[in-house]
């Protein structure tokens, strides 16, 4: 059952509101997604990669441990894509602070979209964002040999100095929909939308969906009492949930003062 | 050789000198425009900045002469709006320190962004809920005001004053000047306080965000507050060294104590509103965040101490000496106190912007810190080269300190 | 800035803001407008003062 | 009329106001976004992907052995991403990290883009293109002249696998002409076949149910590691873990070092590097001291678990006597560094546990382990009795093909058939191995080479003890490689001889390592090829064809059509599906399951026995722990080293695509330094802290390292991340980290021979 669309603060019809589960016990910290984001998305590699605060994955994966020493020591892994913050009635950290509508949060998908294009690199978005889901082009999109022939025409690639992130690959949501549309259907399926590193996951941690719709499996998951998001503690509202059974993963996914009881 | 553009009855130094001097100041600015042309031209990979650190050493310089320029427009206000004559003196020096400070910041605006060309989309696609498009537009029109203020001071030069429009001109222009200061004065608070807004408005870093009055953060007050009360003694300081520089006396003492005493009681009244800011975020917004004050100040450079700097060092005891009678006539006293605001607001806009991006707010992110590389450094210091050009040219040709003559008969 | 770019909406923020922005902008125009008009005009009166 | 003053300043005026509100400044406004867009210092621009007709193209990757189902997303004739195909036994969606930046092998750097043929000095890299019908008849001359000279035994064949119509084309090659020497590069699946076939008498991979077990010990295997068929495993990792909530599953993860098999693992037991056999040995001893070994299977259908008489009326020591004698969880104790009671308390829960599974091949399985270890491990399957059980493991049979016709012999191809295989394999040396790499570079050949073609291998790079394979690789006079890309080993080649990479070719895809049950897989061209290649089956027909003698083994056309005849009748399935299960397999009961001598599971390997290998021992014959014995003083090299293996490091023949780097962490490698791994204990006893410059020496060679502190490795061990520290191909891969195959040396396997070094010891100083 879909519930009714809403209306919703400003005004604007929210049909979807497209997000995220991933089980942190499934993710094997194997890197699929990462790199199934990169060549979905046209993201390019450079000879050194190596210095990660210059290097663009919009799905990134985190290690976390548990802080503990050998042998009580545990080790999980946080893949992060951008979140697609909801905060307040879309008002999300980095949406409400660019100043030239670069980043604009959709109501009827519930995804924060990033225009390459009308973006002129101020990166306030990337100082407002605490996942640093955002990433800067430093440097000139360039694809060695042949590989200009592996890019994707459904994702433009992106010029130096602009400000590019996760879109939940948006492009496969217009695929989708315009699918749908020639099929004379006003609803888009579940499997009909899926991100391009929830489908190459190989362990099956992500899940995507409609976190709306009842019928859908996000909207089952996010119910879990092992769901929690990232830095809820914020005001973020993030639509990516995760999911641990481990009591320290679930801690480590928000701050915490001494003492203080952990969800 | 110049001679003829030096304003009648005041001495200036030979022009070969002066070109040396020049010259040299020259030499530094062309160092930075090499490294803002490399920045222009193969993009911000030029520098140290990175995507943790999306600000760096420029919007820390930017808001830092921002601030001190505020002399420029809160003089202006107590001139032309308050109608305290005993600032006339000082008028147009604050207003050349002022439109220094405004068209640096904008260049080094213009080179922090990914995409000079595209600049306007920050008008022509504004967000106007965006506290960067708010400081985008203010500190653009108020830097027509600060022309607009500027011009008539260019006008009166020796030579241009000869041509009857142009004396005309800057004649009306002077006497609607207070409409101008009025305007310019609504701008600067505004982007004064947006500038604070950009930081006190990231919900998303404990460190920067404040609780909010109205649609405004508390850092929106605070900044504005924090430049009007840093600005005079910028202009204090820069008078000073002007005087150092030119061995003469260019305003009379009574102006100098008397911005040191408004700036002064301005710095107290400042630091007992950031107190209390500092404690309800330490004692309510941070654990409502899940983090505790402490966490703020994890390791070097940023421990407690960096708070303590700035609001001790640079806060409570330039502020003693500034209300203090005895303090503020002694120059020796005086000085220090002016230098000390002066580090302390810039050391204010930098844990503000810098410190803000460098917790890690995941708690399984990894600390990182940043160290501007020679491009920022040269480029975020060349305002000192720019300024001290422009004044050089303004105090040789233009009749910038009204008491001049009186006081070097 | 203007209603025809895509992602528009409308609300109250536009109006205070816009109506803050070109308020001031148009005090220093007309500041401006009035100094140059009248200079002319002085010019046309003759004379210094 | 003349422009006085006045008219051209009215002009001017006019002229900037019809520019203002002409389309003029928006049209430059416009323009600035656009040359913003695509500038990046002209000429060049960010490209615009040209639209087209898009199609799915389903194949099967062969980066790896997994044989995945992929779907390749085409854009008119351009292939833009690499997807699982849904719905495919083996990963049915989901995709590895090597695979899903596939492109980068098709499309990517160091590709070789025709034919070469040696210019310079070995190694020096300098080439001349030849056409492939000159650089054929070269090659098949030098053959064909070897031939004549009496010495075609001494042509070799090294092949990354040894299953596949590609390397039974290459084996078919070397036998029509005359030699027993192919190659093919160890992997744990050469023990556990050694294994199966002892202990089960089949000639078999082992199949792991992974899907349908319910406790898992694995003995360091990297289960979500890239161990087995990478994507398949973690698929069931991800069923154990949905279980697992549930208290229904369970895995246990033996292993020195927190990998990420261990940290998704419900427990880790930090074991000493390479105590495996006897931690395994230890439980067996529990199990049977307790009595909690299956009763039916171990009393009815094993044989050596209790002592036996032979004909000549000798007593033998069955697995029973040995493991209570030797192996008290007290002495296991005191080697593994595991407490007794936790050996007892596991030993307890294998027991109990519903579908209990011991899984062995450390790693992602590239090194073998020992025969003996392999089998201590595989007797714990077998008293628990989940031989050929659901949930068990199982000897998984090859999938039937269509037979080739026989080769065609003539004397010279008897002579040299009938000689010993160079590498001693199948001598009384190493009687039941089939292939032994190591032998070669450790210079106990039995004789020298005179040719070598490699194909699908890059020995240069994944084996162990670089210099000394350097040295063997050196000495034959004449290499030919068959790759796609200017790998190390093709550098060293006399000759190249390209083949279409993965996606531009037919092939099929046998069985993976481990899965359960059997299957193959078509691999099929979905874009046309990009250079001047050949399909290295066409290149191996054209050899045959062209070789003096050998010509009528190879009747067919082309690869293809051989491919086709092989498939048989499965290649219209193989076609439309893009593989073939064999769905009426299943394993064999116990009662007829068994072919080895006693008919019976056997602890006691009878096989070996027979063969006489080494003492009259049955302690030789049995699943035992014999440490390995590490080159080098524990005085010299106080530390032990030890690989790790990560999906993120493709580590073997197909090296690591510029993505997969892109995503390794800074805690391995910054700029061109690689970091191992220490416990922090570790590293302050020998004066390392975060990020210190080290000297990392090992008995084989050293290398410039830098510490990582890490609480999940055992203290006195140093870990070393595998897959960097390239020499070849293009600057994205190259010339960064360290290769840790370099800095570990060969250690054999006393009675198959293979190369099971598993570390090696080892000193880190800061320097």
């Amino acid at each position: 059952m879909k519930e009714e669309h809403k209306e919703g603060a400003h005004g604007h019809v929210e049909k979807y509101k497209y997000g995220m589960v991933i089980d942190l016990d499934k993710c094997t910290g194997c890197g699929a997604c990462m790199v199934a984001c990169m060549t979905e998305n046209n993201v390019p590699f450079r000879k050194d990669e190596s210095d990660k605060l210059v290097s663009t994955a919009w799905m990134r994966v985190f290690k976390a441990t548990n802080g503990k020493s050998y042998p009580d020591i545990d080790v999980c892994y946080f893949p992060r894509p951008c979140m697609h913050c909801e905060g307040d009635h879309g008002h999300s950290p980095c949406v409400s602070v660019c100043p030239a509508v670069a980043t604009d949060y959709d109501f009827e998908t519930g995804i924060v979209s990033q225009i390459p294009t009308r973006c002129f690199g101020c990166r306030y978005c990337m100082a407002a964002c605490p996942y640093h889901a955002r990433y800067f082009n430093w440097w000139d999109p360039v694809w060695p040999d042949k590989m200009e022939k592996a890019l994707s025409p459904d994702v433009s690639p992106r010029m130096r100095g602009v400000v590019e992130k996760c879109t939940f690959c948006f492009h496969r949501f217009q695929r989708a929909r315009d699918k749908a549309y020639v099929e004379g259907r006003r609803e888009i399926r579940e499997d009909e939308y899926q991100t391009a590193c929830t489908q190459a996951c190989p362990a099956d941690a992500i899940t995507f969906g409609d976190l709306n719709n009842h019928e859908h499996e996000v909207y089952k998951l996010k119910k879990s009492p092992y769901a929690f998001r990232l830095l809820e503690r914020l005001g973020t509202n993030p639509k990516v949930y995760y999911m641990s059974t481990r009591s320290w993963v679930r801690r480590e996914g928000d701050n915490y003062l001494k003492g203080e009881k952990s969800k | 050789m110049d001679s003829a553009l030096i304003p009648e009855g005041v001495k200036r130094c030979s022009f070969g000198k002066f070109a040396l001097w020049i010259g040299f100041w020259s030499l530094l600015m062309l160092w930075a425009l090499a490294g803002a042309g490399v920045c222009w031209l193969k993009g911000l990979n030029q520098t140290n900045l990175n995507d943790y650190f999306g600000f760096g050493a420029w919007i820390t310089a930017d808001l830092a002469i921002i601030a001190l320029g505020a002399g420029a427009f809160f003089t202006g206000f107590m001139r032309y709006i308050l109608g305290i004559e005993d600032f006339k003196p000082i008028i147009n020096f604050v207003v050349i320190i002022g439109f220094i400070c405004y068209s640096s910041a904008l260049a080094i605006l213009a080179l922090d962004i990914g995409q000079p060309l595209r600049g306007w989309h920050i008008f022509w696609h504004a967000n106007v809920h965006s506290m960067l498009t708010e400081v985008a537009f203010c500190i653009s029109a108020y830097f027509m005001v600060l022309t607009i203020e500027y011009i008539p001071l260019v006008l009166e030069n020796r030579q241009l004053d000869k041509i009857p429009l142009v004396h005309h001109f800057s004649h009306n222009l002077h006497h609607i000047m207070a409409v101008f200061a009025a305007t310019g004065a609504f701008l600067s608070f505004f982007h004064q306080g947006s500038l604070g807004g950009v930081a006190g408005v990231l919900f998303g870093r404990p460190f920067a965000f404040r609780q909010h009055f109205a649609i405004w953060p508390t850092t929106f007050f605070l900044f504005i507050f924090s430049a009007i009360a840093c600005g005079p003694c910028f202009t204090i300081l820069v008078t000073r060294i002007t005087e150092l520089i030119t061995r003469k006396k260019l305003v009379k003492q009574n102006v100098i104590v008397k911005l040191a005493k408004v700036s002064g009681w301005l710095l107290v009244g400042y630091l007992l509103v950031k107190t209390l800011d500092t404690v309800y975020w330490a004692m309510v917004t941070l654990p409502n965040m899940g983090v505790s004050f402490m966490d703020m100040y994890p390791e070097s450079p940023f421990t407690i101490w960096i708070l303590i700097a700035e609001l001790g060092f640079c806060g409570v005891i330039p502020a003693i000496i500034l209300i203090t009678e005895k303090g503020r006539n002694n120059n020796l006293l005086l000085i220090p106190a002016a230098i000390l605001t002066c580090i302390g607001i810039c050391l204010n806009r930098y844990v503000m912007t810098v410190q803000a991006l460098a917790l890690p707010v995941m708690p399984f992110d990894n600390f990182v810190n940043y160290i501007p590389n020679w491009a920022e450094w040269v480029t975020s210091l060349a305002p000192f080269a720019y300024g001290a050009i422009l004044i050089s040219l303004s105090y040789r040709y233009l009749p910038v300190f009204p008491q001049e003559k009186e006081l070097n008969p | 800035m203007f209603p025809f770019s895509f992602e528009w909406h409308w609300d109250i923020g536009h109006m205070v803001f816009h109506g803050a922005l070109w308020y001031a902008l148009s005090i220093l125009g007309m500041g401006l407008g009035y100094a140059a008009i009248k200079s002319f005009i002085d010019l046309k009166k003759g004379g210094h003062h | 009329m003349s422009l006085g003053r006045r008219g051209f300043l009215q002009f001017c005026l006019g002229a900037g106001a019809g520019i203002t509100f002409s389309p003029l400044p928006w049209k430059l406004m416009d323009d600035s976004c656009i040359w913003s867009q695509t500038f990046r210092g002209l000429p060049i621009e960010v490209p615009v992907p040209p639209v087209g007709e898009v199609n799915i193209e389903k194949s099967v990757c062969t980066l790896c052995p997994g044989g995945c189902g992929i779907s390749v997303r085409k854009v008119k004739n351009r292939a833009v991403k690499i997807e699982g195909t849904e719905g495919h036994p083996i990963n049915d969606g989901g995709i590895c990290i090597l695979g899903v930046a596939g492109l980068y092998q098709l499309y990517g750097g160091a590709r070789v883009k025709s034919p070469l043929k040696r210019a310079g000095n070995r190694g020096e890299g300098k080439w001349e293109e030849i056409s492939w019908s000159a650089a054929i008849s070269e090659i098949s001359k030098k053959l064909s002249q070897i031939r004549r000279n009496g010495s075609a035994h001494t042509v070799a064949c090294i092949s990354g696998k040894d299953r596949g119509t590609v390397p039974q084309l290459f084996k078919r090659l070397l036998t029509a002409y005359g030699s027993p020497n192919f190659i093919s590069m160890p992997s744990s699946e050469d023990t556990e076949r050694l294994g199966l076939k002892l202990m089960q008498g089949e000639d078999a991979s082992v199949g792991y149910d992974l899907e349908n077990a319910r406790y898992i010990l694995s003995f360091g295997s990297g289960l979500i590691d890239g161990w087995g068929s990478p994507v398949r495993v973690f698929r069931a990792n991800s069923a154990w873990r949905e279980e697992a909530v549930k208290g229904l599953a369970k895995v246990v993860q033996i292993e020195p070092r927190l990998s990420n098999t261990a940290a998704k693992a419900d427990q880790w037991v930090p074991i000493a590097p390479g105590t495996e056999a006897a931690l395994a040995l230890g439980l067996a001893h529990v199990i049977v001291k307790e009595r909690r070994y299956n009763k039916d299977f171990v009393m009815n259908h094993c044989f050596g678990f209790e002592d036996w008489t032979d004909n000549s009326g000798k007593v033998h020591k069955g697995l029973k006597r040995m493991v209570l004698k030797d192996y008290s969880p007290d002495v296991v104790s005191g080697i593994t560094g595991i407490s007794a009671s936790k050996i007892v308390a596991i030993a307890r829960e294998f027991t109990r546990a519903k579908r209990p599974l011991a899984v062995c091949g450390r790693g992602k399985g590239s090194t073998p382990e020992g025969l003996q270890e392999f089998m201590a491990i595989y007797a714990l399957n077998a008293l628990v009795g989940n031989i050929n059980k659901t949930g068990g493991v199982r000897a998984l049979p090859e999938v039937r093909t269509t037979a080739w016709p026989a080769v065609a012999r003539d004397a010279i191809a008897k002579r040299g058939m009938s000689q010993p295989r160079f590498d001693r394999a199948g001598t009384k040396a190493f009687p039941v191995t089939e292939s032994l790499f190591n032998q070669m570079h450790t210079g106990k050949g039995a004789y020298a080479l005179s040719a070598l073609l490699i194909d699908g291998a890059n020995p240069y790079y994944t084996a162990h003890d670089k210099t000394a394979v350097a040295e063997a690789l050196d000495s034959i006079p004449f290499i030919v490689s068959f790759s796609s890309h200017m790998d190390e080993t093709a550098q060293h080649a006399d000759f190249i001889l390209p083949s279409h990479t993965n996606l531009e070719r037919y092939e099929d895809v046998p069985t993976p390592a481990g899965l359960n049950v059997p299957i193959i897989g078509l691999s099929r061209p979905v874009v046309d090829p990009e250079y001047d290649t050949k399909h290295v089956g066409d290149i191996v027909i054209a050899l045959g064809k062209s070789t003096d003698g050998i010509a009528d083994s190879f009747s067919w056309d082309d690869y293809e059509s051989l491919l086709k005849e092989t498939m048989g009748g499965k290649w219209d399935t193989l076609v439309r599906e893009g593989y073939w299960k064999d769905e009426s397999y299943s394993p064999a009961a116990w009662s007829s399951g068994f072919k080895t001598p006693s008919g019976r599971f056997e602890f006691f390997a009878t096989g070996l026995y027979k063969a006489g290998i080494r003492s009259n021992n049955d302690n030789d014959y049995l699943p035992r722990y014999e440490p390995v014995v590490l080159e080098g003083t524990s005085d010299s090299y106080p530390l032990v080293l030890i690989p790790i293996e990560t999906t993120r490091l493709a580590d073997g023949a197909v090296a690591n695509s510029p993505y997969l780097t892109k995503t390794v962490a800074d805690t391995v490698l910054r700029n061109n330094d690689i970091f191992v791994e220490v416990n922090p204990k570790t590293a302050a006893a020998y004066g390392l802290s975060e990020g210190t410059v080290a000297m990392l020496k090992t008995p084989t060679g050293e290398a410039k390292v830098r510490a990582h502190l890490y609480e999940g490795v055992r203290p006195g061990v140093v870990a070393i991340p595998t897959g960097l520290g390239h020499s070849a191909y293009d600057d994205y891969l190259s010339g960064k980290g360290v290769n840790a195959n370099d800095v570990i040396g060969t250690v054999e396997d006393p009675v198959s021979g293979l190369d099971i070094a598993w570390g090696s010891r080892a000193s880190l100083v800061s320097i």
